[in-house]
C-alpha cells in the first residue's frame, strides 16, 4: 500500500511533531515575535506580489539596490556603477565578501540569473528588458547591461521595493518564474529555518552572522541592514480578539495590520503602542470598463461628483480621522509624483445633484448595477456598502452580491455580461507602495483585456507611462505625472477612495520596528 | 475476530472510496480559482494563467481524479497548490496539535461526564438530576467559541494563569503542553459534555430498569456495588458508541477551537485550504478524518468484547 | 418432614405479617394495592401465596424484602423476621439481611442474572458481602452450592457466563445464590411461571429437598393451583388486594370455603377430567361474586368428517443456515422442523404440543407463510399455497388467520381497535368502508366487547380484553382455519378459561378450524379433536385426544404428561429420578442427513414414531 | 352468546391517547419552560417589524460602534447598522436554519432509515453511504459544501442538512428493525398487507416518536453550527442578519463592545436551550425508551 519510503517520512514527520519545529524556544537569546497580517503561503517573492512574501523577502534576501526614506534609489548590495556616454552601458560593481545563507560568495552570474527571472514576472522589468540588448556578468564582481535605449530608470526598476528583486544563487534562480524555488538562501541578514517552517502556524528566521551590512545608516531598504536579534519568530494567528490578547498579555512583541477598533484596548494596556504607517494603501472603485454601463465614460463620470473619500474611510476604519488619509489622487501623497492635477470634484462635500443630472443625462438604461462585496475582508465589506447605498442615491439600481474573497477574486476575471456571471463594480486596495508611480500602479494602465482586471483601454495613458519611464530627471517625471493624473481623472480607470491607515501594535519592550512595511533589521528587544 | 476485522476492512476500503469520489468531485464543481488565489490580488491575468496551468487545473476530470487515486495508494498525497509543499509532511507537523487537543478534551470530558450522568441517574427525576442535566444542555448550547473566548478574557487575559493562545509540544515539557492545552481541551470539551452526561444518564437508567439489578438489591449489595459492579458494565457498551461517534463531532469543534486559540492543527489548515480552494489539502484531510473516525469506531466496537462477553466476532 | 414442622408452629413463626397495607402513588393520587392482610410462616413451612394478576401478591413479597421504591411506594403495617420488626428498620440494616437472612428469587430466569459477570462472581460476591470471607473461599463454597443444587461438572461452569445456561439451569444458579447464607426466608417469586413444565417439576423436587434439609421458610408466590397443589404446606388465597382464604392446601382443595376460590378451582383444567368426554367441552364458569357454577352446555360435534380435509401437510421440512467465517461460511443448520405430515378437517381442532424448542411455533409460522419452509407441501382447501409468492399468496391469505401469544404487542399501538379490526376487509378491499365498520362492530359484540369502545386505543384495554379484538380482527375476513400459537398461555386462569370458552363457541358456530399450538397440557385436552407431540422438530405421536391423554404410548408422551402439575394435593408425584435433563439443541452439522422414520399404527388413527 | 362477565379483570377506561400524551407533556417541568421560551422568540422573530425595530440592513457609517443609546436600544455594529433591529430579525434566520434543517434531515434521513431497515438488501450498501457521510466531521462537509457554492441561506441549510442526515437515518434504522420484529407487524403480514402498506401504515405511525425527538435535538445543533460556520467565514452573508452571523462578525470586538457578542449569544443560548429541554419533554411521551436521544 504505503510506499516504505514514504511511510517512514511520514512517520519520521509524525514524530517530528514531538520534537524539533519547537526546540529553539529553549536556546535563549533575544526573540521578536511577530504576527504577520496573514498566513506565509509563498515563501518566493517572484512567484507571488502578495505583500507578506515581500516582507519574509525583505528578511531573507538582499537586493542590488534599496529606496530610502525620500524614495531614493541608492545602492545595497551593488558598490556603484558607470553609464556609458550614450547610456547604452552600464557597469555594475558588487562589494566585496557577500555571501550566501549557505556559504557561497555572490557571484556576478548568481546576479544575473537572479535579475532574468525576475524581468519575467514584474511590470517594470519587462518595460526594462524590452530595451536590454545583453544582460552579462564578465567577471564574478561586475555585471553589465548593454541597452538599445537610454534608461535613466534602470537603478529604480532593480531597486524598488514591491515587488522586490530578490538576488539568490544561480541554481535557485534558474527556476522559472511559475515554480516557487526549492529552497530559501539569499544574503539577507536573517537565515530561513526550513525545519522549523510550520505553514500556515510558524515561520522562524535565525540571524546571519556573516553578513557585511553596509556603513551607510539604515533607511528604508537602503543603507545598513543589521540584525540585532537572534530569532525572528512569525506566529500566525487568524483570530483578532486572540492576537490583541496575545500582544497585550506579551506572548508576542508585534502585530502588523492591527486591527483598528483594538487600538484603544491596546493603549490602555499600557505594555503596548500603535502607530500608523505612513506610507499606506490605497482604496480604489474599479470599473468593469468592456461591459455597459461603465463601458461609457460618461456614466464613470457622473459617479465621481458623488464620492465624499470620508464616507468611505469611515465605513472601514471608523469615525477616527487619524486613521485615515482624504483627499487622495492616482498617486499616494506620500509619494513625490503626487499632484492637485484633476482634484477638483473631491475636494469639498460630494455634489448629489450634478451627479444625478450628470446620470439623467446619460445613456444609463437603469438595468441593476452588480456590485461584488467580499464579506469575509471587513474592511472592503464595510467601503462596499457605503459606495452601494452611495450609487442608490444617486439614481442607481444596484445588486449587491455578497461572497467570500476566494469566490470574488476568481468571479472578478470573468468578462462576459452581467448574466452570464460577470460583474460591474468591485472595491479593493492597491498595497503600499503600488501607488507611488505610473510603472508600480498596475490599475492606472489603459492596455486594455491585457490590464488589470477592469481592463480599461486608454491610449494617453500608455504614451504618459512610457514618457515617464524614459523622462530624463525627477522635474520632467513630475510633469508626466502631473499629466497623467489629469488624464485619468477623465479616463477614470478607477476612481481612488482614500487611504485608510496601517497600524502595527508594537510592544514597549521593542525599539526601531518601522511603522509600515515591517523589516526585522536594525530592530532590538531589551 | 481475525474474520471480524476481515470484513470491516472491506467495508471501511468502500467508505472511504466513497467518500474520496464524494470529495472530489465537489471539489471539481465548484466555482473558486486556486491560480487566482495564489496570485494574489494585484496579479496580471497571464500570472494567474501560468500558475493555472503549471498547477495542471485545467485537465479533465477522470484524469485527475485517476492521478490522485494512484497518489494516494502510493502513500504520496501530492503537494499543496497554495504553498507548493508535500501535504504529507504538512500533516505530519501539524499533527500535533489536533491530537492532542482531541485526548486531552476528550478525556476531560470523560471524567466530567460520566460520573455526571451516574449520579444523575442515581438521583432520577430529584432536583440533582434535573440540575445537572441543565447544566449540561447548558454546555452543549453555548457555541464553541463564545466559551472560548470568555475563557481565554478571564484565566489568560485577566488572570494570567493559563496562556492565551499558542501551543507547545510535549517535547518542551509535560507542563508547558499542558498549559497550553487546558483553555482549549474545556471549550472543545463543554458540548461533548453535555451530550455524553445525557447519553450516560439514559444508559444507566435503562440498565437500572433491568432484573439483575433487582436480584443484586435482593442480595443485599449496596448503592455503590450495584451502580458500578453490576450497572455500569452493562451501561459501558452504549457509552463507548457515544464517544466513538463523537469523534466526528470533536474535530469539528476543533476547527473552531483551533482558530481561537491559534493552535496550528489539522482542523485550522482544513479550513484555510477550503477557503483557498486548495483541493489536494483538502481531499487528503477529509479522507484522514474519515479513516481517523473508522479506525475508532472500529476499536470502539472491539472494546465491546471486553464489556460484554456475549459479543464475539 | 411434617411432623416436625408442626412442632415448630407453635414456636415463634419466621415471618409473620400483620395488617400490610401497601399503597402507590401515580400521578400525586395513592391507590391501594394490598389493604390489612395478616399471616405467618413457621420455620420449616413452605406457604403459597396465590392469586390472579393485580392480587397484590408479588408486592407484597417484594415489601417483606423492601424492595419497593420507597419514592413512589407507601407500607403500613409490621412485618416480623423472626421477632424483629423490618419495617423500622433503616435501609443499611435492611442490607445486611436481604440475602443473608431473607433470600429470594424470580420469575424471569433469562434476564434475572447479570450477563456480563461470571456465575462464579454473581454467587461468591454474597458471601464475600455477608459471610466476610475471601474471594478464594467463597468461590469453593460456590461450587459446593452449585452441586447441591444439580449443576453438573460444577468447577467449569463458575467462569462461564449467564448466556451459556439454558432457564432451567440459570434457575438452579439463582437458588443457589440465595441458598449461600443459609436464609431463615426464602421467597420464591413465581420461580417455575417461565419453565417448562418437565424443567419446572425438577425446580419443585429441588426447592422441596434444600428445604426439608433445615428449618428454612418459603414464601411461595404462584397462580398455577397444579403448582400449589405439589408443594404447599399451607395457601393463602389473594384477590385483589384482599385476602379471602387461608388454610391447609388439603383442606382448601377439598372443600374451598369462598366463592372465589370456588371459582379460581373451576377454572383450573385439570388433567383427566375431559377423559370420558367426546367432545372438547367448555369450562363451567363460576360466578366470583355468588359462587354458584354455570354448567357447561355438552361438547357439540363440530368436525365435518365426511369433506376432504381442509389443511394437508406433507414432509413440511424447516431448517436456518448458521453462517459464521469472514465470508459468512455455512457452519452449520438448526432443523427446525423434520418431515412433519399431519392434516386438519373442517370444524376441527389439532394440537401441536411439546416443550419450547420442539418447532411447534415454526411450524404454525411456515404454514402461515410467515417464514419460508425448506421443503414439504401445504395444501389448504384442495389448492397449494406452498410455494404461491407475491399478490396470490397475499390474495390466499384471507383464508387462513393467526393469533398471537402476547395480546399486548400484536395490536399496533397508535390505531384505534375499531380500524384494527376493518384493516384486513380495506387490505382486500373486497367491502367498502361502511360496510366494513358496521362488520367490525358486528364482530366486536361476537367477541363480548361494547360496541362503544370502537374508537378507544388498545393501551385502554386489558390483556384479555386485547386477546378477544385480536380474534374479532382473525374472523374479519371469514377465515376458514385459525392457527393459534400460545394464544391463552399469557393469560391469567379465568380469563384463559373465557377465551377458550370464546374459541369453541366460535367453532361451533362457524365451523372454524384451529391449529392449536400450546405447552399447556390441561388446556390442549380442554380444546383438540386430535392432539400431535413434538419433540426436537419432529411428531412422536399423533392421535384422537382421547387416546393420547388416555394410553400415551411415546415415552417422551408419558414423560410429559406425568411432569404436569395434578391441582390435587392427595395426588403427589414422587420426585422424578432422571435427575437433570440438559436440553439438546437441534443444531446439526452441514451434512447431517436425518433417518427416514416410521410411524406404528397403534390404535384408531393413533400413530407413534418407532 | 358468551356474556362479557370478564369483569375479573376489566381496567377502569382511562382517557384517550391525546390526553395524556398532554398530562404528561405539562407535567414535565422542562419541556413547558422549554416550549414557552421558544414560541416566545418565535413570536418575537415573526413580529419583528412591529417592534419598534429599524431596517437592520441600513449602513450608517458615521455611528459605527456606539454603545446603548435611546436611538439605538443595543447600539450599533461595526457598519453602524442598529444592534436591536439586526438581533430582532436575526432570529429568524436562525429559527428558519434551524427548523428546516430538522425537518428536511428528518424527511430524507427518515426515508432512508425506512428502506435500510425494512428492505433487507438496501440495509448494507446504504448504511456504508451513511458512514461515509458521517464519518466526515459535519463542519468541514458544510464549510465545504457553503464555500464552493454561492453562500446563501438555502445552500447553509442544505449543507447542514446533508451532515445531519446520517444520524436521523441510523435512528431510524435502529427503531424500524426493532418495530419490525413486533407481533403485529406480523399479524398485518399475515392479513395479506403489502410492503409499503405495512412501512407506512403500521411501521411508519410507531416510528413518529422518536424521529420528532430526535429531530428538536438537530433542530438545536443545526443553529449552533449555523453559528459555528459564520464564525469560520463560510455560513449565510452577513447582509441578512442571523444570531450566528451577527455573533461572528462582532467577535472581534468582543473586549471594547461586548454588547455585539453577548446579545446575539445570549438569544442563540437561551433558544438552543429551550429547544433541547423542549426535546427532553417530548422525549419522554414518544419516545419512552430515549431512541430519539442518539
Amino acid at each position: 500500500m504505503i510506499s516504505r519510503r514514504t511511510f517512514l517520512q511520514a512517520s519520521a514527520a509524525g514524530t517530528v511533531f514531538l520534537a524539533a519545529p519547537y526546540i529553539a524556544r529553549a536556546k535563549g537569546g533575544e526573540v521578536l515575535r511577530f504576527i504577520p497580517e496573514s498566513d506565509l503561503p509563498v515563501l518566493d517573492p517572484v512567484f507571488s506580489p502578495v505583500g507578506v512574501a515581500q516582507h519574509h523577502g525583505y528578511a531573507v534576501f538582499d537586493t542590488l539596490y534599496g529606496m530610502d526614506e525620500n524614495f531614493k534609489i541608492q545602492p545595497q548590495m551593488a558598490q556603484g556603477h558607470e553609464v556609458s556616454a550614450d547610456g547604452l552601458t552600464w557597469t555594475i560593481k558588487l562589494r566585496e565578501g557577500l555571501l550566501f545563507h549557505d556559504g557561497e560568495p555572490v557571484r556576478g552570474r548568481d546576479v544575473v540569473a537572479s535579475i532574468n527571472r525576475w524581468s519575467k514576472g514584474d511590470a517594470f522589468g519587462q518595460t526594462l528588458f524590452s530595451i536590454v540588448q545583453e544582460l552579462s556578468a564578465p567577471s564574478d564582481d561586475t555585471i553589465v547591461f548593454r541597452l538599445k535605449r537610454p534608461f535613466p530608470m534602470l537603478p529604480n526598476a532593480l531597486g524598488k521595493p514591491t515587488p522586490m528583486l530578490p538576488i539568490m544563487p544561480e541554481r535557485l534562480a534558474l527556476t522559472e518564474p511559475s515554480k516557487q524555488v526549492a529552497e530559501v538562501i539569499g544574503s539577507g541578514p536573517f537565515r530561513f529555518v526550513k525545519n522549523e517552517w510550520v505553514s500556515g502556524s510558524r515561520v522562524v528566521y535565525e540571524r546571519f552572522d556573516r553578513y557585511k551590512p553596509r556603513s551607510e545608516a539604515g533607511s528604508f531598504t537602503a543603507g545598513r541592514k543589521e540584525a540585532l536579534v537572534d530569532r525572528v519568530e512569525w506566529s500566525i494567528i487568524p483570530d483578532s480578539a486572540t492576537a490583541a490578547s496575545a500582544i497585550m498579555a506579551g506572548e508576542v512583541d508585534v502585530w502588523h495590520n492591527a486591527q483598528p477598533d483594538f487600538i484603544q484596548a491596546l493603549e490602555t494596556s499600557g505594555t503596548v503602542r500603535v502607530e500608523v504607517g505612513k506610507i499606506s494603501p490605497t482604496t480604489i472603485l474599479r470599473f468593469n470598463q468592456l461591459q455597459p454601463p461603465f463601458n461609457d465614460p460618461k456614466i464613470r463620470q457622473a459617479v465621481l461628483p458623488a464620492i465624499n473619500q470620508a464616507d468611505v474611510m469611515i465605513g472601514m476604519r471608523g469615525a477616527d480621522p487619524s486613521r485615515w488619509v482624504t483627499g487622495v489622487g492616482f498617486f499616494h501623497p506620500m509619494s513625490p509624483m503626487a499632484n492637485s492635477a484633476g482634484m477638483d470634484p473631491l475636494k469639498g462635500p460630494p455634489d448629489l445633484e450634478k451627479a444625478r443630472k450628470l446620470l439623467a443625462a446619460s445613456s444609463y438604461d437603469g438595468r441593476p448595477i452588480v456590485i461584488l462585496d467580499p464579506v469575509d475582508q471587513a474592511h472592503l465589506h464595510g467601503a462596499s456598502l457605503v459606495i452601494g447605498k452611495m450609487l442608490e442615491r444617486i439614481g442607481f439600481k444596484v445588486d449587491m452580491q455578497t461572497m467570500d474573497w476566494g469566490t470574488l477574486v476568481q468571479r472578478r476575471t470573468n468578462k462576459g455580461p452581467v448574466q452570464q456571471g460577470g460583474w460591474n463594480i468591485f472595491v479593493t486596495g492597491l498595497n503600499e507602495m503600488m501607488a507611488f508611480d505610473p510603472v508600480a500602479n498596475i490599475a492606472i494602465r489603459g492596455n486594455g483585456e491585457k490590464a488589470y482586471v477592469g481592463w480599461p483601454t486608454s491610449q494617453k495613458l500608455e504614451d504618459l507611462r512610457d514618457k515617464w519611464i524614459y523622462a530624463p530627471d525627477d522635474d520632467a517625471r513630475k510633469a508626466v505625472a502631473r499629466e497623467m493624473q489629469a488624464t485619468a481623472f477623465e479616463e477614470l480607470p478607477y476612481i481612488p477612495l482614500g487611504s485608510p491607515g496601517g497600524f502595527v501594535a508594537i510592544s514597549k519592550k521593542v525599539r526601531g520596528f518601522p511603522s509600515e512595511f515591517p523589516r526585522f533589521y536594525n530592530v532590538s528587544v531589551s | 475476530m481475525l474474520t471480524y476485522l476481515g470484513r470491516r476492512l472491506i467495508a471501511s476500503i468502500f467508505v472511504i472510496l466513497m467518500v474520496a469520489i464524494f470529495v472530489f468531485s465537489l471539489l471539481y464543481l465548484t466555482p473558486g480559482d486556486p491560480a487566482a488565489i495564489i496570485a494574489g490580488d494585484q496579479a496580471t491575468p497571464e500570472m494567474v494563467a501560468r500558475i493555472r496551468q503549471s498547477l495542471k487545473l485545467d485537465e479533465p476530470y477522470l484524469v485527475r481524479f485517476s492521478d490522485w487515486l494512484l497518489q494516494i495508494v502510493q502513500g504520496d498525497l501530492g503537494n499543496s497548490i497554495y504553498t507548493g509543499q508535500p501535504i504529507l509532511q504538512q500533516i505530519g507537523l501539524r499533527f500535533g496539535p489536533t491530537l492532542s487537543l482531541m485526548v486531552v478534551s476528550m478525556t476531560l470530558s470523560t471524567l466530567v461526564a460520566i460520573p455526571l450522568g451516574i449520579v444523575a441517574a442515581w438521583k432520577q427525576n430529584s432536583r440533582v438530576d434535573r440540575g445537572l442535566m441543565v447544566f449540561s444542555t447548558l454546555g452543549f448550547s453555548i457555541p464553541v467559541f463564545v466559551v472560548g473566548y470568555l475563557l481565554a478574557y478571564f484565566f489568560g487575559l485577566k488572570l494570567k494563569w493559563l496562556p492565551v493562545q499558542g501551543y507547545a509540544p510535549l517535547s518542551s515539557g509535560l507542563w508547558n503542553w499542558m498549559r497550553h492545552l487546558i483553555l482549549p481541551s474545556i471549550a472543545l470539551g463543554s458540548a461533548f459534555i453535555g451530550l455524553l452526561a445525557r447519553m450516560t444518564r439514559a444508559a444507566m437508567l435503562q440498565v437500572l430498569s433491568q432484573d439483575y439489578v433487582r436480584t443484586a438489591k435482593a442480595k443485599g449489595l449496596g448503592q455503590g456495588e450495584i451502580l458500578f459492579r453490576h450497572a455500569l458494565k452493562n451501561a459501558a457498551v452504549p457509552i463507548t458508541t457515544v464517544v466513538g461517534l463523537g469523534i466526528a463531532g470533536l474535530i469539528s469543534g476543533a476547527v473552531v477551537t483551533e482558530s481561537v486559540f491559534a493552535l496550528p492543527g489539522l482542523g485550522r489548515m482544513t479550513a484555510d485550504a477550503i477557503l483557498r480552494r486548495d483541493y489536494p489539502v483538502i481531499q487528503s484531510l477529509i479522507l484522514l478524518f474519515s479513516l481517523n473516525y473508522l479506525i475508532v469506531n472500529l476499536l470502539v466496537d472491539i472494546t465491546y468484547t471486553f464489556f460484554d462477553p456475549r459479543v464475539r466476532y | 418432614m411434617h411432623a416436625t414442622h408442626e412442632a415448630n408452629a407453635q414456636l415463634q413463626p419466621t415471618l409473620s405479617i400483620r395488617d400490610l397495607t401497601i399503597s402507590f402513588r401515580r400521578d400525586g393520587i395513592w391507590t391501594p394495592a394490598v389493604q390489612q392482610i395478616s399471616f405467618n410462616i413457621s420455620p420449616g413451612e413452605i406457604v403459597a401465596l396465590v392469586g390472579e394478576s393485580g392480587s397484590g401478591k408479588s408486592v407484597t413479597a417484594l415489601s417483606i424484602a423492601g424492595l419497593l421504591d420507597a419514592k413512589v411506594s407507601r407500607v403500613e403495617g409490621e412485618i416480623f423476621l423472626g421477632g424483629q420488626s423490618l419495617l423500622t428498620l433503616p435501609e443499611r440494616r435492611m442490607c445486611e439481611l436481604r440475602g443473608n437472612k431473607i433470600a429470594m428469587i424470580f420469575q424471569e430466569p433469562m434476564t434475572s442474572l447479570n450477563p456480563v459477570l461470571t456465575i462464579g462472581r454473581q454467587i461468591s460476591e454474597v458471601l464475600v458481602k455477608h459471610r466476610g470471607v475471601s474471594e478464594k473461599e467463597a468461590l469453593r463454597e460456590a461450587e459446593r452450592l452449585l452441586e447441591q443444587v444439580r449443576i453438573p461438572d460444577a468447577r467449569s461452569r463458575l467462569t462461564q457466563y449467564p448466556h451459556n445456561f439454558s432457564g432451567g439451569m440459570r434457575q438452579r444458579v439463582m437458588i443457589a445464590m440465595a441458598l449461600a447464607c443459609r436464609p431463615k426466608l426464602l421467597i420464591a417469586d413465581e420461580p417455575t411461571t417461565a419453565l417448562d413444565v418437565t424443567v419446572q417439576a425438577q425446580i419443585l423436587d429441588l426447592i422441596k429437598d434444600l428445604q426439608a434439609d433445615g428449618d428454612m421458610a418459603v414464601l411461595f408466590i404462584t397462580h398455577d393451583m397444579g403448582v400449589v397443589a405439589q408443594i404447599a404446606d399451607r395457601t393463602v388465597v389473594m384477590y385483589r388486594g384482599d385476602i379471602v382464604e387461608e388454610g391447609a392446601t388439603p383442606e382448601i382443595f377439598r372443600a374451598p370455603a369462598r366463592p372465589y376460590t370456588r371459582a379460581l378451582l373451576s377454572a383450573v383444567p385439570v388433567l383427566g377430567s375431559m377423559a370420558d368426554e367426546a367432545n372438547p367441552r367448555r369450562y363451567p364458569i363460576v360466578d366470583p361474586v355468588t359462587g354458584n357454577p354455570q354448567p357447561a352446555p355438552p361438547g357439540a360435534l363440530t368436525v365435518d368428517t365426511r369433506s376432504e380435509p381442509l389443511l394437508v401437510v406433507k414432509n413440511l421440512t424447516a431448517r436456518f443456515d448458521v453462517r459464521t467465517g469472514l465470508f459468512g461460511r455455512l457452519s452449520g443448520r438448526v432443523h427446525a422442523v423434520e418431515d412433519v405430515s399431519f392434516d386438519i378437517k373442517v370444524g376441527e381442532t389439532l394440537s401441536l404440543v411439546g416443550e419450547s424448542g420442539c418447532g411447534k411455533s415454526t411450524t404454525g409460522r411456515s404454514i402461515m407463510r410467515l417464514i419460508e419452509p425448506t421443503a414439504g407441501e401445504i395444501r389448504l382447501d384442495g389448492q397449494d399455497i406452498g410455494s404461491i409468492s407475491g399478490a396470490q399468496l397475499r390474495d390466499h391469505r384471507r383464508n387462513i388467520q393467526m393469533i398471537f401469544q402476547d395480546p399486548f404487542a400484536s395490536l399496533n399501538p397508535s390505531m384505534r381497535i375499531g380500524s384494527a379490526i376493518m384493516e384486513p376487509m380495506i387490505i382486500h378491499g373486497r367491502v367498502s368502508r361502511t360496510q366494513a365498520h358496521d362488520r367490525a362492530v358486528d364482530l366486536l359484540e361476537i367477541v363480548g366487547l361494547k360496541r362503544e369502545t370502537f374508537n378507544r386505543f388498545p393501551h385502554e384495554f386489558s390483556g384479555g380484553q386485547r386477546q378477544r379484538i385480536c380474534i374479532a380482527r382473525a374472523l374479519a375476513l371469514e377465515p376458514k382455519l385459525i392457527v393459534a400459537d400460545e394464544s391463552v398461555s399469557a393469560l391469567d386462569v379465568s380469563i384463559k378459561a373465557q377465551i377458550i370458552n370464546l374459541m369453541l363457541e366460535l367453532q361451533e358456530k362457524l365451523g372454524l378450524a384451529y391449529l392449536f399450538i400450546s405447552h399447556d397440557m390441561a388446556v390442549v385436552e380442554r380444546v383438540s379433536h386430535r392432539v400431535a407431540v413434538m419433540y426436537l422438530g419432529e411428531i412422536v405421536e399423533i392421535g384422537p385426544r382421547r387416546a393420547i391423554f388416555s394410553n400415551p404410548r411415546h415415552p417422551y408422551t408419558r414423560k410429559l404428561l406425568s411432569a404436569v402439575p395434578v391441582p390435587d394435593p392427595s395426588v403427589r408425584l414422587k420426585s422424578s429420578p432422571q435427575g437433570v435433563t440438559e436440553f439438546k439443541s437441534p443444531i446439526r452439522s452441514v451434512g447431517y442427513k436425518p433417518p427416514v422414520r416410521e410411524y406404528v399404527q397403534v390404535g384408531d388413527e393413533h400413530y407413534v414414531l418407532s | 352468546m358468551v356474556g362479557a362477565n370478564d369483569h375479573l379483570s376489566v381496567l377502569p377506561v382511562t382517557e384517550t391517547g391525546g390526553r395524556r400524551a398532554r398530562r404528561t407533556f405539562l407535567r414535565h417541568s422542562g419541556a413547558v419552560v422549554g416550549g414557552s421560551i421558544l414560541f416566545i422568540f418565535l413570536t418575537i422573530s415573526l413580529l419583528a417589524p412591529l417592534l419598534w425595530t429599524s431596517d437592520p440592513l441600513s449602513v450608517e457609517p458615521m455611528d459605527r460602534l456606539q454603545g446603548m443609546s435611546e436611538k439605538h436600544w443595543f447600539g450599533t455594529d461595526m457598519h453602524g447598522r442598529d444592534l436591536y433591529s439586526r438581533v430582532v430579525y436575526g432570529g429568524r434566520v436562525s429559527l428558519l436554519v434551524g427548523f428546516s434543517v430538522a425537518f428536511l434531515a428528518s424527511m430524507i434521513g427518515g426515508l432512508i432509515g425506512l428502506f435500510a431497515g425494512f428492505i433487507r438488501p438496501l440495509d448494507g450498501p446504504l448504511m456504508r453511504v451513511m458512514d461515509g457521510f458521517m464519518s466526515i466531521p459535519p463542519i468541514m462537509l458544510a464549510i465545504a459544501l457553503v464555500a464552493l457554492t454561492r453562500g446563501s441561506i438555502q445552500n447553509v441549510i442544505i449543507a447542514i442538512s446533508i451532515a445531519e442526515i446520517p444520524r436521523v437515518s441510523r435512528l431510524v434504522r435502529g427503531v424500524v428493525l426493532t418495530l419490525r420484529e413486533q407481533p403485529y407487524i406480523e399479524a398485518a403480514i399475515s392479513m395479506g398487507a403489502g410492503p409499503l402498506r405495512v412501512v407506512f401504515r403500521h411501521i411508519l405511525p410507531n416510528a413518529i416518536g422518536p424521529i420528532v425527538v430526535q429531530a428538536t435535538f438537530i433542530c438545536a445543533s443545526a443553529m449552533l453550527a449555523e453559528a459555528a460556520l459564520s464564525f469560520i467565514g463560510a455560513g449565510t452573508p452577513p447582509i441578512t442578519p442571523s444570531w450566528g452571523n451577527i455573533l461572528a462578525e462582532g467577535r472581534m470586538l468582543w473586549q471594547i463592545h461586548p454588547a455585539m457578542v453577548f446579545l446575539p449569544a445570549a438569544a442563540l443560548s437561551v433558544t438552543v436551550l429551550a429547544v433541547n429541554m423542549l426535546g427532553d419533554g417530548l422525549s419522554d411521551i414518544f419516545d419512552p425508551r430515549g431512541l430519539g436521544k442518539s
